[in-house]
């Protein structure tokens, strides 16, 4: 399995913050995207969103990135704190 | 709360004394000349409209971790003497301290490098988020170009 | 002791305390999202020697004069709310406060910048002269022309 | 009259702190050094300094600068607080 989450607006904006998915089938975080936009119109819009960002296992990382079970990928917009 | 790995970073609800902060960053330290500090507190107005709160989420275990590279990078890049950054989470109103970021050195110049260097990564890379409640309602801040810009400069 | 004529600066044989001067800087002053604050302090070693104390002696009235000078630059070269700066004169000991610089602005960038140019223009221009007591025994520092260097790039 | 003040390493050189001269014949900084380093080898030597910063009236000036009566001169070495 793997852990996703997701954080601010798009935790809201998806009224979801964590779900479980099994790895089967999904070799990178692009596989991962595309997987959760099927679901439906709304999940589609958002992770259409190009400047949304990625972290697998705590590290920031882009589309190409390999994910396999037991990791926890997140998926959030920039960053606004300090 | 979330459990702290490094006693260089907190991550917490609670304020925090910047008296104290500096006086730790200086106890039985007399080899270090330098101390800058910034701290971030929460404005009245941005971008034309009046704040009343600002609530700020944050991903626990990734934002110590992205703080811990960043404090690591900086001291790799400056000669450093000790290092803290503070950073609040939850609801914050007017006037509040929202961040801290204090940096020891030998020479002034590694000070001050080295704590802008840790707000501008800070600002780009760690993983928080400020909710806005105005006048107008609530509303997630967006994040700036300016500030993907300064940081890629260093 | 010296008759100040701004209140954003003073020239004083007595301490000061960091978390008052940022206090001030900070009350009422709801606008200003970012304070940066510079400290100097007596170091237990200079270029190789274990230093025991060291006195500072100034130009009274020119040394007022030329720190005004330099806020002011920094006012016009900078979107500044708050400015303070104090330094010290007399006979200070290892790990004594010897100087501060606190700058507040809207924004972050403006603060570490004038926060740093002030220091810079201080160490070049102020008339201020540092007499260091040692195991060998006492003598007036050199001027650094890394501090001149510094100074120029602004 | 012209007031000149020594500061730090150059008062303890000249073991003077103030002294007054008369502003006859002195037009500049360059001609108020000359003047001073002709008291004496000790004077002379000092002077020859060319590090040595100069003020007029609590501004930094070089040796260009014109001086007359009233104002009051400054010669210190180059300055180390902060």
């Amino acid at each position: 399995m793997i852990k996703v989450v997701f954080f601010a607006a798009l935790r809201e904006q998806l009224n979801c913050s964590e779900l479980s998915l099994s790895s089967e089938n999904l070799t990178t975080i692009a596989d991962l995207k595309a997987e959760l936009a099927s679901k439906d119109d709304k999940w589609q819009q958002v992770f259409a969103n190009s400047a949304l960002l990625s972290a697998v296992n705590h590290d920031m990382v882009n589309s190409e990135q390999a994910i396999e079970a037991g990791d926890e990928v997140a998926f959030f917009p920039p960053v606004t704190g300090g | 709360m979330t459990e702290n790995t490094s006693p260089e970073i907190s991550i917490q609800t609670t304020d925090f004394s910047l008296a104290d902060e500096v006086a730790l960053l200086e106890h039985e330290n007399a080899c270090d000349g330098a101390v800058v500090t910034f701290t971030g507190r929460v404005r009245d107005r941005n971008e034309g409209k009046h704040v009343t709160s600002l609530t700020l989420e944050h991903y626990p275990g990734m934002t110590e971790k992205s703080l811990a590279k960043i404090l690591c990078t900086a001291k790799v890049r400056w000669r450093l003497g000790r290092v803290k950054v503070i950073h609040r989470v939850g609801e914050l109103f007017i006037g509040d301290q929202i961040v801290f970021v204090g940096v020891t050195s030998k020479h002034r110049q590694d000070a001050f490098a080295a704590n802008e260097f840790i707000m501008d990564y800070l600002k780009v890379q760690a993983p928080f988020w400020k909710k806005e409640s105005t006048e107008q309602g609530n509303n997630w801040l967006d994040a700036k170009t300016s500030d993907e810009n300064k940081a890629a400069k260093w």
